[in-house]
């Protein structure tokens, strides 16, 4: 087993001290986080704007003529703002608030995609894609006769370009994709591969539940048409998540659900939707979660992202080179940046769910499972892996717990 | 409490200028305040480029409707390239008032059925400026 | 003006203390927050225990085989119980978690409502609606050439029945009203309603926003099909909503969106839905605000939702005797028991909008507006009403101020 | 550490009972695990109502396996009647381990399936209890 105490340390990017949960023990053991890209923990700036906002400025948004409902609305289109920055979106009005990445996809599939793609119309999806980015489109086809393509992943976990450039042939009304795998921590180009679907004519939704937490990305750069993702996986609240749109395909989209908030007026047999991005909200918003989220990107922002990015590069080769020291032990995915600091494994003889027993047992929390993939799964002829997974708290001593932890569960069942 | 409601704003409420309709207008345009949903209608008869008669109509608040009624008071003789010089903060000055942002969505109304509906300004590149 | 210092003081049903806002002042006035309807209040109970969640048990749910996920999993499905019981449901199978009442009602329409409405179909509403229980069912005419009827409201504010039974007799497949009006304060007779509209054939939709709040509920007794509230206006979080729906119906329905946890089995070209709950539950969800909201459905049981609702139609009839006491002022409306404690009022010769905004200043928060209610308004050719809302923290000394206040605003304009 | 991985957890694990296929089943089904998604099956032959052979198959963690293993060595030679007798509880205690919630998922798989699957119980009035 490689000697991991022999290699420079590595502390948290962020101070560990702002996280309570860090803290904590699990059976007996320090709390070993290792699952953020499931969900993050958050750190006290998130958790005190939130329990600010209930204490002193809560009341519902927008329509109020009193203070406290403007100072809510503030707060809420303050957060809206933030967010556009951080993604460097041209306008608010490109930003709606969902609940999570997968209703951003989903709404982008029943709005978008019902009154755009038609039978017969091709939709280039790739093999490594999660359930939310497979599921609405699966739904999609099958109300509307589209079919469904595949980018291949090769074996090392890499989506197949070659294979791409052919399916772009096909003329695709649509390709989605992720711009990071959260079982394999593939990173794949995204502005070329967008690049190409444009020249192909086809509408591009990348999901970015991995991508935004985890890396520096710009809307504009980045030339996607769309973009999903959650609020929980960057140090913000559960309940909230965000859909960039480009404005014109919003503005011409119809909206997703009736109610308070998304509409101009309101007869009892016919509505005017609202101005974007209104029209895609409707009913009360999540509110306070807007505020945590704004804290949540205004943290993430003074680290850096280039600086976090960096952090978990480095994070990520460290989890490698110390699990692949272990006999039996194979990694999934690719081995060399880029990719994230998303780390997917399985031990012969040991099935995913033991190994995550195992290590709770040490107050390491790693996932095992399909991680939402089953198809993934399928392609690497796999019922599960066991993931660990790194974020801005995270050091190289936990990882090297983690590395010794595996190395133990792994005898116990040799 | 008289910040707002000060005299003269409550005298345009009680007694607009400029409200009513007009038979044949040139232009014509009506807008609701997405923050209430109140409707402000506006009316112009134009003599070249110029506005020559203008009428606005519609319930609203003091606010809005002494908003209105100031504006349709300088809208009066100018000429279309003149009122789409007339900016937000000329209608914040206008009416002298503090406003908070919902409040100011009532001032702007009239204002914005003038820009919107009246002289059909593409409002686009302006709201760009979002992000600021 | 009636004196209404003569009349016995009205304490707050719930301690003061545990709701912090409360102690804020605004405008340099004492906060006198009479907009419940549009959102409540948070007692402490309900912030300290999301702050707990974030603090020490954060994690995704459902698919962790560590002891975070597992207590944040136990916590998500508590509340689901917890809120279960709360309505009186038979199982948690019945109970989906949405993000607010709007998007339940939506969820009904474009699932439920889809699969089972056809052209000509007739839909019964009533004119009292908010936009939430008006515009899914527009949408869901539109897509299916289904007919929207409505039962009038009488002058005073009530449903009229005998036209409700005239609609009945078209047998609609779908009468859909709420349980109390969020404009008027009317609470029809809905168990009686309901029973008619099953004897019609149809089934009964009920938007519970303001009824779950306010008053004592019993889904089994009312026998309502389906009904939605939102956590924000019963003590809750924002961000979190309840879907209920009678089981049979809700096996039988098509899944709304697509993606993570919604699932049993997903291939590349299809998928296989979770069982109930699930099923409906697409994404991560709202996790610290489920946990919220069982924290404030604990806390509302702690009161008591009968004398919440005891405690409420006294204030309703304190606010109406001390307002139609100033000149000029109309309460729209019933005037009488049965209703809820909200109150809509309008003042010769002033906007609505000028009466909050004066209010304002003297710390008392009331909103003015069409309240989501806009055919409503057009019922009762106004533009707009002033409202009033009280809840379990409300005192018979902030009517007074509220009255006070009001006075004043009317002598400023008269 | 040994709590949950007993010896005999491990050794039901790596050289589990009745394992495979039957060729010609009079009952067959197939389960996922809702938790995880790993999928077990399993075939009986019936000699009136009463189980003559049994295999189960698919992968799974040791809890599931080690469950699988030693329920269908109960099975063996049964009558349906008996088998609709046994309770989770009954495979808790057949286990012998502490279990978490997530992990009692995996132990109940195989139970599921006999349940559901083979024995076709409708679980309906069973499950209603889940507001206790
Ligand atoms: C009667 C009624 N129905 C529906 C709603 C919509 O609730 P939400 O905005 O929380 O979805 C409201 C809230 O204003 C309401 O009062
Ligand atoms: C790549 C990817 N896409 C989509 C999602 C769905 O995110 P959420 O469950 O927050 O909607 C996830 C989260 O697991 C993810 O990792």
């Amino acid at each position: 087993m490689l000697d991991v105490s022999a290699q420079p340390a590595i502390d948290a990017l962020a101070p560990r001290a702002d996280f309570p949960i860090l803290s904590r023990e699990v059976n007996g053991k320090p709390l070993v986080y290792l699952d953020s890209t499931a969900s993050s923990q958050k750190p006290l700036a998130v958790i005190d704007a939130m329990e600010r906002f209930y204490r002193q400025s809560n009341a519902n948004v927008h329509r109020g003529a009193y203070a406290l409902s403007e100072e809510a609305s503030a707060a809420y289109e303050g957060a809206r703002k933030a967010v556009a920055k951080f993604i460097h979106a041209r306008s608010v009005k490109e930003i709606v608030f969902t609940r999570n990445a997968t209703e951003g996809l989903n709404v982008v599939a029943q709005t978008w995609g019902l009154a755009n793609i038609k039978a017969g119309d091709v939709i280039v999806l790739s093999e490594m894609e999660h359930h939310s980015n497979l599921v609405p489109w699966q739904i999609l086809a099958a109300r509307t006769g589209a079919v469904l393509e595949f980018i291949p992943v090769t074996d090392d976990g890499l989506l197949d370009l070659a294979a791409y450039a052919r399916l772009l042939e096909r003329r695709p009304r649509l390709v989605a994709f992720t711009l990071m795998s959260n079982v394999l921590g593939t990173i794949p180009p995204a502005r070329e591969m967008i690049a190409q679907a444009h020249a192909a004519g086809a509408v591009v939704v990348c999901d970015g539940a991995q991508a935004v937490p985890h890396l520096p990305l710009d809307v504009r750069a980045l030339d996607c048409d769309f973009l999903a993702f959650s609020s929980h996986k960057m140090l913000g609240p559960t309940g909230i998540g965000v859909l960039y749109g480009k404005r014109a395909l919003l503005e011409a989209m119809p909206p997703f659900l009736g109610g308070g908030d998304m509409i101009r007026e309101v007869h009892l047999r016919s509505f005017t939707p609202n101005d974007l991005p209104w029209k895609f909200e409707a009913g009360t918003p999540a509110i306070a979660e807007a505020v945590g989220l704004h804290a949540a990107v205004d943290y993430l922002s003074a680290l850096g992202m280039e600086r976090v990015a960096a952090h978990e590069a480095e994070l990520a080769q460290r989890m490698i080179a110390a699990l692949s020291a272990i006999p039996g032990l194979h990694i999934i995915g690719p081995t060399s940046p880029p990719r994230g600091a998303v780390v997917s494994f399985t031990i012969d003889g040991m099935h995913p769910h033991d190994i995550a027993t195992l290590l709770d047992q040490d107050g390491i929390a790693i996932r095992a499972g399909h991680h939402c993939a089953q198809p993934l799964m399928e392609r690497f002829g796999l019922p599960a892996t066991a993931r660990a997974s790194a974020y801005v708290y995270t050091t190289s001593s936990e990882i090297d717990t983690l590395a010794e932890s595996v190395a133990r569960a792994r005898d116990l069942f040799a | 409490m008289d910040d707002l409601y000060r005299e003269y704003i409550l005298e345009h409420y009680k007694s607009p200028h400029n409200k009513g309709d007009i038979a044949h207008p040139d232009r014509f345009a009506a807008y609701a305040n997405p923050f209430c949903g109140d409707r402000l209608q506006m009316g112009v008869r134009l003599e070249g480029d110029r506005v020559v008669e203008v009428r606005f109509n519609g319930t609203g608040c003091a606010i809005s409707q002494a908003s209105a009624s100031m504006l349709t008071d300088e809208i009066q003789g100018k000429t279309l390239a003149e009122l789409a010089e007339i900016t937000k903060e000329d209608i914040f000055e206008m009416l002298g008032i503090p406003l908070s942002p919902a409040r100011q969505k009532c001032a702007l109304l009239a204002w914005e059925v003038l820009r919107k509906g009246i002289l059909r300004l593409d409002e686009d590149t302006a709201e760009e400026s979002d992000l600021a």
